[in-house]
């Protein structure tokens, strides 16, 4: 489950830090304390920046890395697609051999795919996803009200 | 193979567990280091479970046909056993729950819904300690929260202890029930019962003692602990899963109400009102964990046979030798105490910045079993600042080749990620 | 031998019930027919249980070691089959108990912490039978002693049913909850689910089926049943001891409050407050039934092999001709519906004047085992005017040939004390 | 379990039906719905009559018969022994062959020996004794406040 990418990522962290935002979550893994805290910030539909900090594992750490790298700078739509792409490879249970067009849309993040084998991890590499997809709800729904 | 004195013939014991001899992630064979979350089972428990299911198994007690009668001594016979391993005075104070966590919560509910002089209420302290295992700090907070009783804690020194210096001012008169730990799952700190004991009898509080991670390592007499109340788990102690027991003192148990209702503990029932059956059969709603008590029965003999003052000895000897080893893995730090005196053989750690999850998992690779995460006991975890903890943690059949090997894979763990 | 339509291959599926072998009494091969109470258990379920222990055995969640990984998926695996079993809408519904007892207690502990509209209190309504199991009683009772909620019931009719000429009476807009067995342990009645259901939704009230003794027997759908809560219990249907089923519907469940507090039921814990996990977990405190649970799995494997609609085939058909046969016996009395139909396979009668204890011990004495006493129904025996009944039940390895014995031995019992 | 003895007494019981005592009492085993109730009259120490009405299985019911037939015109104390040597052949779990010296003690009550190895069934055989002795303990207990 530790490809290079992963370790890479997790050494090297993208993006890393707080930054302005327009909306800010915390999601926490209870079950291994795995923490973060992050922002995202939108400029209309296109997603300026997400950063973040916390603590967690490898696995948390490099995955955070990897959705900034592959996140910042997409539409929030292209992002949702990404992320629901994401999601399907880590329920997957290590059924899924990503293909060609699986690695198109997900990049390095298909260095993953091993760690759905792992039902423990899974929540592990899922958390900062969800955090950004609480986050950018958020915008989305303030900016309605506003 | 290094020497120490005190070990047991593990090589002996090992052959009565199947499970030791799996071999994992293609040709590595277990070193299974997790025994504080649940223990193995020796051939002698399981072989008794299936002669029970394939020629005594019935459902227990009223029953005129031989196979009840059978299911029932064995059923009651498991009592008996399980009685003399703990010093019972009396057989009737040992109740079959489906683990120590339903142990605890009896006791829980039972002040609760008591009557005076033993009611939990909102003019009443409850005591317990950060290093609980959520089993027993939940019920606590939960009977708090439903009778406005107070729940107050002892905390932990640095070094992995109980901080009892305030202990007059935690326990007081208004303190009704103190519940703590015998030996902690996640420092693996034996408390120094006497004392606390003492304070609670002091001011007339219940005493409740989680020996969950006592009963299966070291002699347990629930007489000169001198407790009210002791809860342990099957599980941990070489026996099946779903089976657990409380004891508690017989006045207590003739005047506490009952918690689950249902078949088997009642006295005669009509539908205006029931009365209820004598304790231990007051506590044991339904059809109880059958095989799984005739089971524990075997286990307990099984730990007989080799003795629990030889167990202890052997794990302390063993935990010595590991506390060692750790310490000299570089950046590895002990949480708890930092010695082998008056410790249990749970060994948690952290190792530099690496999660517990990495270590564990390439652990894991290497066919050790570690577990890794907050071990039921996030309040300790809190305390010392940390998000989880590493823990490695030993038994009867665990040996210094084992822990070896422990430390040479924390050692690919620190180049992996160095 | 007897030839009946129906029957399933009773001598194949013998062979899978080592059990069903034994001799007692001195070379009389046994004649099990106190089924009702538990069960016999398959190889196939015996296999699994062991294969569990002596390959897999961990504590589930969390853990990061392939042990661990492999315990769990084998315990989530068995809630997937169970959920299958009851045609669930969903997994997570299913929580593992206990048994029976403890599910209908967790329900009417829940709903006694509950906030409304859930709430149980002084100005409401408990409804239940009198014909339900003490199991399904006294968590009423106690439940309605600590709250003040008025307990009512359904009466019977002189014929084993359901006494609901006055439906709307006793189930009112005060009523919160109908909990009501569907098939009877003591009369064998099948009880007519649909009108009772249909009138407690109309007055917005929860329903709770005791399915112990359908879930063994019949194709089960919580969904059509329309109920909001079902419990069963592993051990009678070809499962093991120590296991039970409490399913909820999702939405029920995410908003009533927990019953056991412990480890697994929670999301995070500090000394001042916890979150609990959703469900199951909220509900599955402390470390469940493990191998229970992957026995369960098993046994409803076995039986779905077999086919529920083929199992209920069966037994109606044992039934139909046994009830025949019984009543061939003079001085024999039914006590429950005097037809097969709407009926499970569970037979009470009385004999004369002789006391069921000395029926059961003659019958005993030739190698058949039947139970005698309230059977865990004492209301009913107090309905009926009759200190206790024998109990004859029957199971998918239950032969004709069993019935004629039981007549054979009935024909010694009367002889014996005429 | 079931000698001659025993369903002799079953068939024919000694001294059934209420008549006048100096206490009543009413116990019952709920597993099985045997109930006696029972009256003791004495006479100085001396017991008159035990009588006593119920239902049960031919266990119980012929252990009140022989009850009756053993203790009517003996001493409270002298009974007293009976009892406690019934009690303990009972509770014997089949281990106890009754011997000469029993049997002059229990007389037609060493028939029920073999009911000890029935554990289901040894409360039967005790409902009316233990209904005695409490029936008896009463008795005394009033004298001694009046
Ligand atoms: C109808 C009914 N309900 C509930 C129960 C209780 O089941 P358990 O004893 O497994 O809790 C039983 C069986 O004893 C039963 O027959
Ligand atoms: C100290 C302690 N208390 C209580 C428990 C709860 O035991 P169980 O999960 O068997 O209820 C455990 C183990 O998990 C424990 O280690």
């Amino acid at each position: 489950m530790y490809q290079d990418v992963i370790l890479d990522h997790y050494k090297h962290p993208h993006g890393r830090g707080l930054r302005d935002g327009d909306a800010e979550v915390h999601h926490t893994n209870p079950t291994c304390g795995d923490e973060i805290t992050l922002r995202v910030r939108l400029d209309g539909e296109r997603i300026e920046d997400v950063s973040y900090e916390g603590q967690g594992c490898s696995i948390s750490q490099a995955s955070a890395s990897v959705l900034n790298e592959l996140l910042v700078g997409k539409e929030v739509a292209e992002a949702r697609k990404i992320q629901e792409t994401f999601l399907e490879l880590m329920q997957s249970k290590g059924q899924i051999e990503p293909d060609d067009a699986m690695e198109e849309v997900l990049e390095d993040a298909v260095a993953f795919a091993g760690v759905s084998k792992y039902p423990a991890r899974v929540k592990c590499a899922l958390l900062s996803w969800m955090a950004w997809k609480d986050a950018t709800a958020q915008v989305l729904s303030e900016r309605k009200t506003a | 193979m290094t020497h120490i004195p005190g070990l047991l013939d593990t090589d002996a014991i090992r052959k009565d567990f199947p499970i030791l001899d799996r071999v994992v992630h293609d040709g590595k064979k277990i070193v299974y280091l997790d025994n504080a979350a649940t223990s193995q089972k020796p051939r002698q428990v399981l072989e008794v479970i299936n002669e029970y299911y394939e020629r005594h198994n019935a459902n227990v007690h009223r029953g005129v046909h031989v196979l009840a009668e059978e299911a029932t001594a064995l059923y009651e016979g498991a009592r008996d056993k399980v009685a003399a391993f703990i010093n019972a005075p009396s057989r009737d104070e040992v109740i079959f729950t489906k683990n120590a966590s339903e142990s605890l919560n009896l006791v829980a509910n039972m002040l609760g819904w008591a009557e005076e002089p033993y009611r939990v209420d909102r003019d009443t302290e409850i005591v317990i300690t950060e290093m609980e295992h959520h089993s027993n700090i939940v019920p606590w907070q939960l009977l708090s929260q439903r009778t406005g009783a107070k729940l107050k804690w002892f905390g932990l020194t640095d070094d992995g202890r109980l901080d009892l210096s305030a202990i007059e001012e935690v326990i007081t008169e208004k303190t009704k029930v103190v519940s703590f730990v015998l030996v902690s799952n996640i420092l693996g700190t034996v408390n120094p019962v006497e004392a606390i004991v003492r304070r609670a009898q002091q001011v007339g509080a219940l005493v409740v003692i989680d020996a969950s991670q006592a009963a299966p390592h070291m002699p347990l007499d629930v007489q000169s602990l001198g407790a009210d109340f002791v809860a342990f788990t099957g599980h941990k102690m070489c026996g099946p899963d779903g089976i657990g027991v409380l004891w508690g003192r017989q006045e207590l148990l003739e005047d506490l109400p009952p918690f689950l209702g249902g078949g088997e503990m009642i006295e005669t029932v009509s539908m205006h009102s029931s009365t209820y059956a004598p304790a231990p059969h007051k506590f044991e709603a339904g059809t109880p964990p059958i095989a799984q008590a005739v089971g524990l029965g075997a286990a307990v003999d099984y730990l007989t046979s080799i003795g629990m003052e030889r167990i202890a000895q052997h794990e302390h000897a063993l935990t010595e030798y590991a506390i060692k080893r750790l310490q000299e893995v570089p950046d590895l730090k002990l949480i708890g105490p930092v010695t082998a005196e008056d410790r249990g053989a749970a060994i948690s750690f952290t190792l530099g910045d690496i999660h517990p999850h990495d270590v564990g998992q390439v652990l894991d690779e290497q066919g050790i079993a570690v577990r890794v995460g907050h071990h039921c006991a996030r309040p300790v975890c809190l305390r010392y600042g940390i998000p989880a903890t590493t823990r490695a943690s030993f038994y009867l059949y665990s040996t210094p080749g084992e822990v070896d090997a422990l430390i040479e894979g924390l050692e690919h763990v620190r180049n992996f990620f160095g």
